[in-house]
C-alpha cells in the first residue's frame, strides 16, 4: 500500500472521472478491454496488481486498509467508468464481500494477515454457500465442521462456487453444530484451499466458459483461528455481508453494459431511422435509467446510516430483470446475427447466457419476494 | 428556482396531507362528476390562502419562488382526495408565463386566484411532441380550435399557443370574449377539459418565436412531472387499499395474502412502486438543479413514462387481486383508477414521452460520451 | 317456434354467413348496434324476439328445443357475424347457460315449462351462484334452503349476479344440507323473482352502468318441483354447465370486436404509418387470431366427443388477457382521447372497463392457473 | 400437396419418434458441436431411406407430394433428438426449386441424398421481407456475398438469390467451383451456418422474375413454418423437462412444484404451450390447403411469430425454474435451448415476422370485410 491517498469524495466529479479514465488508459492494456467473461487468473493478474498498487482494488473499503472510502454514489461513477472502458471482470468476491466482513467481525490478526494478502491478489478468494440440497433454502446446508480442540475437520460439498477453479482460498458456511435450529449451528469458515481433500470440479455453464464449479472436502484439517466471528453464529456473519451483496446485486452495472451494446448495434445497423426500434432502445434507457435512479437511493440509505433495509430486494429483482430484457432485446435487435456464436464483444450471446445468473444467484429473485411479500409488505405466512 | 429544505418540505407535506384527509369524502367525489367546474367550491380559497398556487412563481410576482419539487409534494398529497385539479392547470398557466416573461398582473393574480388563466395548446389527442399549431394569430385575432383545456371551465383568461407572423405565439384571450366559445367534454373521473373554439377573437401576445416555443415546452414538461407526483400519490394509495384487502379477506379457509401466487403479484407491484419513488424524488430533485432544456425534458420524459406505466400496472393488478370488489364504483379504489386513467394520457402517454426523449437524445452525441 | 330449419351445418360457410347478414340487416336496428353495454331488457326485446322468432335465439341448443343445432366451429362462425354487425348484447344466461343443463338434467315437465318460455324470452333468467364469503371459493356458499315436504324456503343472500336487475328468474345454488363435505348438500334451484321475499340492489360497477346484483332472499318459498337435478347434488349441475361457461368465458369474441375498434383507430389517426403502431396492431392481431385458433381447437374437442378438459382453463386465460391488454393498447392508441368518457361506440373507455371482469369472473384466472397447475400438469398440491 | 391421413401421420410421427429416442445422445451431441457437418454421420442416410427428403417434393421427382403439414411433422420430432440439421436446409432448396419449376435433376438427388443442394439467399441479418439482393448475376457469373446459408456444409450445390438482368434470378451454382469461396459460422447449438463469397463463380439459372420472386418467398414461408414445428417439438420437451424437476426438486422442506407462486408461472408457460400447440396444428392444416400466396405469408408469419415468442418465453421461465442447474451446460435444457436460440432467429425473428404480416395485409381492403 503506497502514497496517501487524496479524498476522493471531496475531488469534483469530472475531475474524478478524468483521473480514473487516465489511469485506465494508462494500465489496463487494450487487449484486455471488453471481454465478456473473466479471464484466468493469470490474465488478468496485471491489471489486478496495478488496481492494488494504486489503491484502486477495493474501492469501498475504508482508507485505512488500503481502500478508496468511497462513498456509494462515487463508487458507481467508479464502476461507470470501469464498465464504460471495459475493463476485465476480476475474481473479486475477496475485496467486494469477504473484505468487508473481516473488517466488521475478523480479530486484528485476522485483519492483519488476511486484508493485505487479499489486497495484493495473493489471495484469491471464493465464496463456498450453496449446497446440492441447500441452493434457495441456504439454511439447510449439510457440509460438516467437526471441531475438535483447536482444530476443525470439514467433510461435505459446495456447489455453484463462483470462481473456485482460480480461487486459493474459499470462505465457507460450514454446519459445527447439530443441535438447535436451522439457522444456528453453522460457521464461518476462511479456508485454504491448497489443503490435503480438497478437490475442485469446474461447472461447464450455457456460455461454455466454466464460472462455477464444485467444491468436495475430505476430511480437510483448519485450525479454529480460521473461523470468522463466533463459532456457530457464521449465519450472522453470512447475513451481515448479505448488504453488500444485495447492494452489488441490484447494481444496474450489466444492464448499463448492454444498453450501450444495444445502441451501438442500433446505430451500427441504422434501425434508429425505425420508430419501432427507437421505441424500444427508449424503452431499455429508461428501464436501466430508473433502476441507476433505485440504486442511487439505497445507496444513499447506505450512506445516511450504513444500512440496507429489506426493501432492497425491490432492486435486485428489478435490476437482474433488466438486464435480462435488454439481453433478449440485444438479440431481438441483432436479427440473425443473434445466432452465432462470437468471440469478445462481438460476442452477442454473452451477455443473453450472463444474464440467466443472477435472477438465480444471490437469492433468487422468487426468494426476494417472498421477503417483499413478508417482511415489507406484511402478508400473512403462506404456509 | 430554489429546492427547499427538508423541513419546509415536511411541513408543506403535512399540510397538504391534512387537506387531503379533511377532503377524502369518496361519496362527494363521485356527487361532483360530469358537472362545472369539476372541484369542491372551496378548493380554490383553500389552495390560495395555503399559499400553493404561489409555490413555483417568482418573488416578484408574489410567489415564493420554489421549484417544481415542492408542487410536486402538493400535487402527491392530493391523490389523497382523489384529485389535484385544478392544481395542475393553473400551475400550467403559471410556468408558461413564468418562462415567457409575460403576463406580471395575471401572475401577481394568479397567486390568489383572483386571475384563472387556462393554457390553450392541445390539438389533437397525440400532440405532446408539439408541432406548430393549425390555430393562427395575425392583426390581433386567434381563430382554430384547441381541445383538452385543462382548467377551462371557471378560467377567468386563455393562454392559446397559435402560428403567427412571427413564428409561434402566445396569445391572451380574455375568457367569454366574443369570437371565442367553450364547450365541454368529460373524463374518466368526471372531470371537465375544455374545448375551445376561436373565430377572429382578439388577442394580445404575450411571447413569439423561441422565446413562446422554450416557454410552452418547458411549462408543458414541468407540469407532466407534477401529473407524475399525483400519480405516484395514488399509486401508493390503491396499493394500501389492496395489500388491505388481501390481509383481511377470506377464501378457500385462510386469509388470500397468504397464497403465494399472491403475494408474488403483490411483490412484483411493489417492486414498480418502489422504482417509481425512486425515479420521482429523485427526478424531482434534479429538476430543481438541471437548468439545460434538453437534460430537463429528457428527465421529464424518463419521470413521467415511469411513473404512467407504474399507474397502469398497479390498477391492472389491483383491479385483479380485488375480484369483483375491483370493478364495483362502491369500491373507493375505483375513484383512484379513474382519476389515473383521466392523468395518464393527459400530456403525454408513455409512447410519446419515449418518442420525445428519442428526439432530445441526439443518439451520436450522448453515446459518444459512453453515457445515455 | 316456426319452419323446420334447414341443415345449418351441411351449408357452405359464405352462403351461411350471408344468410346471417341478411337476417341481421333486416331485422336489428341501426340504432341498437355497436352499443358497449348491455341495454335495458325492453329496448333490446324485438331483436331478442326477432331471434326467437326464426329460432336464432339459441345457437346451440338441439334442432328439437329451437336450437339451430350449430356445431362449435359453426357457432363461432355465427358469433363472429352477430359480432362485426355490432348486434346488441342480450341478457341471455338462461339460453346460453341454463338452458342446455335443463335439456340435460330436466324433467320432461322442466323442459316442457322452462324451454319454450326461454326461449320465447318471456322468462329472463340471472345465474346466483357468488356470496360475499364465496367468490372464488364458490363450495362454501352458505344461502340457505330448509326443505319442508314439497316446498323450500329460501335464506341469504347472492352477489355479483349478473342482469339480475332485468331478470324475472333465477337459477341459483342453494345450501340444502350442512352435514357433509362442502361440495355436497348443494340444490340448483329455479326461482321466479317475482315471489314475496326477494329484493334485489344493482351495484354501480367501473363503467358507470350497473351490470350486476345483490340478490336477497328473506323467507322465499318455491316448490321441491323446482329443484334441477337430484336434491343435493346441485353441484353436479352446476359442474356439468361450466363446460358451456367455460368455452364462453374462453371465446375470442370480445377481444376481437376491440381488435376492429383499434385498426379502425388506428387507421383514421394515420398511425400504420409508423411501424411502431404497425407492430403493435399485428402483435395485436396475432394475440387474437391465435385466441381464435385455440377456440378453434377446442370447439373440434367438444365436436368430437362433447366434452372439453380441463386444459380449457388455458384458453380463459389467453382470451381474456388478450381482451384485456387490447383494450389498453385502444387507449395508448387514442391518446387523450382515452381520457374521454365517450357515448356507443365512440366510448373507448368501455373495452377498458368491460375487460377487467371476464379475468375474474367465471373462475378467476388465478383459480383456473390452480387447475393446470394441479390437473393437467400434476404438480403437488400447495398446502 | 396432399394433406397425410391421420394414420399415415401417427406412422410418420411414430418413425420419426423413434429415431429421436434412438439418436438422443446429448454427449454426442455436445462432442459434435462447432465441426462440420454439424449433423451424426448417418443422419442423411437416415433421412433420405425413411424417405422424409422425399415428402416434400413432387411424385414426378421421386417424391411423396405430401403438404408441409407432413415436413413438420419430422422437424417436431426431430426435437427430440436436438436438432433437426440438415433436414430445413434440404426442404428450403427442395421446395425453392419445386416452386421455379426447375432442376428436376437435382430434385430426383435430393430425394436419395445424393445432391444435397443448399439456398444461398441471405445478405443481412434482417433480410426476411426481402430485398433484390447485392448479389448480381450478369453473363453466366454470380458475384457476391451471402451469409447465414444453412446446410452450406457438405453441400453439392447453391442455389443463390442474386440480382440479373431479368430481375431477380435463382442461379444454381456448384459447390467448390472456382470463383466461390465457403467459410462456417457457428451458432448458439455448434451447428455450421455457410458464408459464401462468390466472385464470377459460373452459374446457369433455374428461374427468373415473378417466377423466381415467388419461388423464393413460397420456399422461405414454408421453412419458417417448419422450423416453427421444431421449435414447438423443443418446448415441449423444455417444459417436461422443467415438469419433471418441479416434481423432485426439495427446497425448504417440499417439493419446489408444491410452492403456487411457481405453480402459477408454469401454467402461464403452459398457456404459452397450449397456445402455441393449437396454432401449429390449425396453421399447418391451413398450410396444406390455402392457395393464395399471401395468405399462406400470413398465416406463416402468424405462426412462426408465436412459435419464436412461445420458445422465447418457455426458455427464459425453464431456466429460471431449474435454478442454478438451468445454467449448466450439463443439463440436457441446454441443448434445447442453444438450439431454439439458432433457430428463434433465422427465417424471420417475431419483429420480422410482424412486419412481413402488416406489408401483406392490405389494411384497408381486409377491414372493409370486418375480418383481419
Amino acid at each position: 500500500m503506497t502514497d496517501p491517498a487524496p479524498d476522493w469524495n471531496a475531488m469534483a466529479e469530472e475531475d474524478f472521472r478524468r483521473m480514473l479514465r487516465d489511469f485506465i488508459e494508462t494500465e489496463c492494456p487494450a487487449e484486455l478491454r471488453h471481454y465478456p467473461h473473466r479471464f484466468p487468473a493469470d490474465v488478468s493478474m496485471p491489471w489486478y496488481r496495478a488496481l492494488h498498487r494504486r489503491n484502486f482494488i477495493a474501492p469501498g473499503w475504508p482508507v485505512e486498509y488500503g481502500g478508496m472510502g468511497l462513498r456509494p454514489d462515487r463508487h458507481l461513477i467508479f464502476i461507470e467508468e470501469m464498465e464504460a472502458a471495459g475493463t476485465p471482470w476480476l475474481h473479486d468476491a475477496g475485496v467486494r464481500n469477504l473484505g468487508p466482513a473481516i473488517i466488521a467481525w475478523g480479530t486484528e490478526v485476522q485483519k492483519a494477515h488476511y486484508l493485505p494478502l487479499m489486497h495484493s491478489g495473493e489471495h484469491i478468494w471464493c465464496q463456498g454457500y450453496s449446497e446440492p440440497s441447500a441452493g434457495s433454502d441456504l439454511a439447510s446446508l449439510q457440509c460438516d465442521g467437526r471441531i475438535e480442540g483447536d482444530r476443525m475437520v470439514v467433510n461435505g460439498q459446495k456447489i455453484w462456487t463462483t470462481s473456485a477453479h482460480v480461487a486459493n482460498h474459499i470462505f465457507a458456511l460450514i454446519r459445527t453444530d447439530r443441535t438447535g435450529p436451522k439457522q444456528e449451528g453453522i460457521s464461518f469458515v476462511l479456508i485454504d484451499m491448497g489443503l490435503p481433500g480438497i478437490t475442485v470440479r469446474p461447472i461447464e455453464n450455457l456460455s461454455g466458459h466454466p464460472d462455477f464449479c464444485e467444491v468436495f472436502f475430505d476430511d480437510v484439517v483448519v485450525g479454529t483461528d480460521c473461523i470468522l466471528g463466533e463459532p456457530n453464529k457464521g449465519w450472522a456473519v453470512a447475513r451481515s455481508l448479505l448488504g453488500f451483496e444485495r447492494i452489488w446485486a441490484g447494481s444496474p452495472k450489466r444492464a448499463f453494459k448492454v444498453l450501450l451494446a444495444l445502441r451501438r448495434l442500433m446505430e451500427e445497423r441504422g434501425l434508429l431511422a425505425s420508430d419501432y426500434w427507437r421505441d424500444r432502445l427508449a424503452q431499455a434507457i429508461f428501464d436501466t435509467q430508473d433502476a441507476q435512479d433505485m440504486y442511487g437511493g439505497f445507496a444513499d440509505l447506505v450512506r445516511a446510516d450504513g444500512k440496507v433495509g429489506v426493501e432492497i430486494s425491490a432492486l435486485k429483482i428489478w435490476s437482474t430483470g433488466t438486464f435480462q430484457r435488454l439481453s433478449e432485446l440485444l438479440l431481438e435487435a441483432a436479427g440473425s446475427d443473434a445466432a452465432l456464436a462470437g468471440e469478445g464483444a462481438a460476442d452477442l450471446l454473452a451477455p443473453y447466457y450472463e444474464s440467466r445468473a443472477p435472477t438465480i444467484f444471490a437469492g433468487t429473485n422468487e426468494v426476494h419476494r417472498n421477503i417483499l411479500a413478508r417482511s415489507v409488505l406484511g402478508l400473512p405466512k403462506s404456509d | 428556482m430554489a429546492s427547499m429544505d427538508a423541513d419546509t418540505a415536511a411541513l408543506l407535506r403535512e399540510a397538504v396531507g391534512k387537506h387531503a384527509e379533511r377532503t377524502a369524502d369518496g361519496r362527494a367525489v363521485r356527487a361532483r362528476r360530469n358537472d362545472l367546474p369539476g372541484h369542491a367550491p372551496e378548493t380554490l380559497a383553500v389552495m390560495a390562502e395555503q399559499g400553493w398556487l404561489a409555490l413555483a412563481l417568482p418573488e416578484d410576482s408574489g410567489g415564493l419562488g420554489l421549484g417544481v419539487s415542492a408542487a410536486g409534494i402538493v400535487a402527491e398529497g392530493l391523490a389523497g382526495c382523489f384529485t389535484a385539479d385544478p392544481f395542475h392547470s393553473l400551475f400550467l398557466a403559471g410556468r408558461v408565463l413564468v418562462h415567457a416573461g409575460a403576463g406580471a398582473e395575471l401572475l401577481a393574480g394568479l397567486a390568489t386566484a383572483e386571475a384563472l388563466p387556462a393554457l390553450a395548446w392541445q390539438e389533437n389527442p397525440q400532440g405532446f411532441r408539439l408541432a406548430p399549431p393549425a390555430t393562427t394569430f395575425a392583426a390581433g385575432r386567434v381563430s382554430g380550435q384547441k381541445a383538452w383545456v385543462a382548467g377551462a371551465a371557471g378560467a377567468s383568461h386563455y393562454i392559446v399557443s397559435a402560428s403567427g407572423p412571427d413564428g409561434l405565439a402566445l396569445v391572451l384571450v380574455e375568457a367569454g370574449i366574443s369570437g371565442s366559445q367553450l364547450s365541454h367534454d368529460f373524463r374518466a373521473d368526471g372531470s371537465p377539459t375544455g374545448r375551445l373554439a376561436l373565430d377572429a377573437a382578439p388577442g394580445t401576445v404575450l411571447a413569439t418565436g423561441k422565446v413562446a416555443e422554450r416557454a410552452l415546452r418547458a411549462a408543458l414538461d414541468e407540469t407532466s412531472v407534477l401529473v407524475a407526483a399525483e400519480l405516484m400519490g395514488h399509486v401508493d394509495r390503491m396499493m394500501a387499499l389492496v395489500i388491505e384487502h388481501l390481509k383481511t379477506r377470506r377464501q378457500f379457509g385462510k386469509l388470500i395474502g397468504a397464497f403465494q401466487a399472491l403475494q408474488h403479484r403483490a411483490a412484483d407491484m411493489f417492486v414498480h412502486q418502489r422504482l417509481a419513488r425512486a425515479v420521482l424524488d429523485a427526478g424531482l430533485a434534479r429538476f430543481d438543479e438541471l437548468r439545460d432544456p434538453v437534460a430537463r425534458g429528457m428527465q421529464a420524459a424518463r419521470l413521467r413514462a415511469r411513473l404512467n406505466d407504474t399507474a397502469q400496472l398497479v390498477i391492472r393488478e389491483s383491479i385483479q387481486l380485488f375480484g369483483a370488489m375491483g370493478i364495483t364504483d362502491e369500491n373507493d379504489l375505483s375513484l383512484h383508477v379513474k382519476r389515473c386513467l383521466s392523468l395518464i394520457c393527459w400530456l403525454g402517454s408513455s409512447v410519446e414521452q419515449r418518442g420525445y426523449y428519442m428526439d432530445l437524445a441526439e443518439p451520436q452525441g450522448q453515446a459518444a460520451e459512453g453515457r445515455i
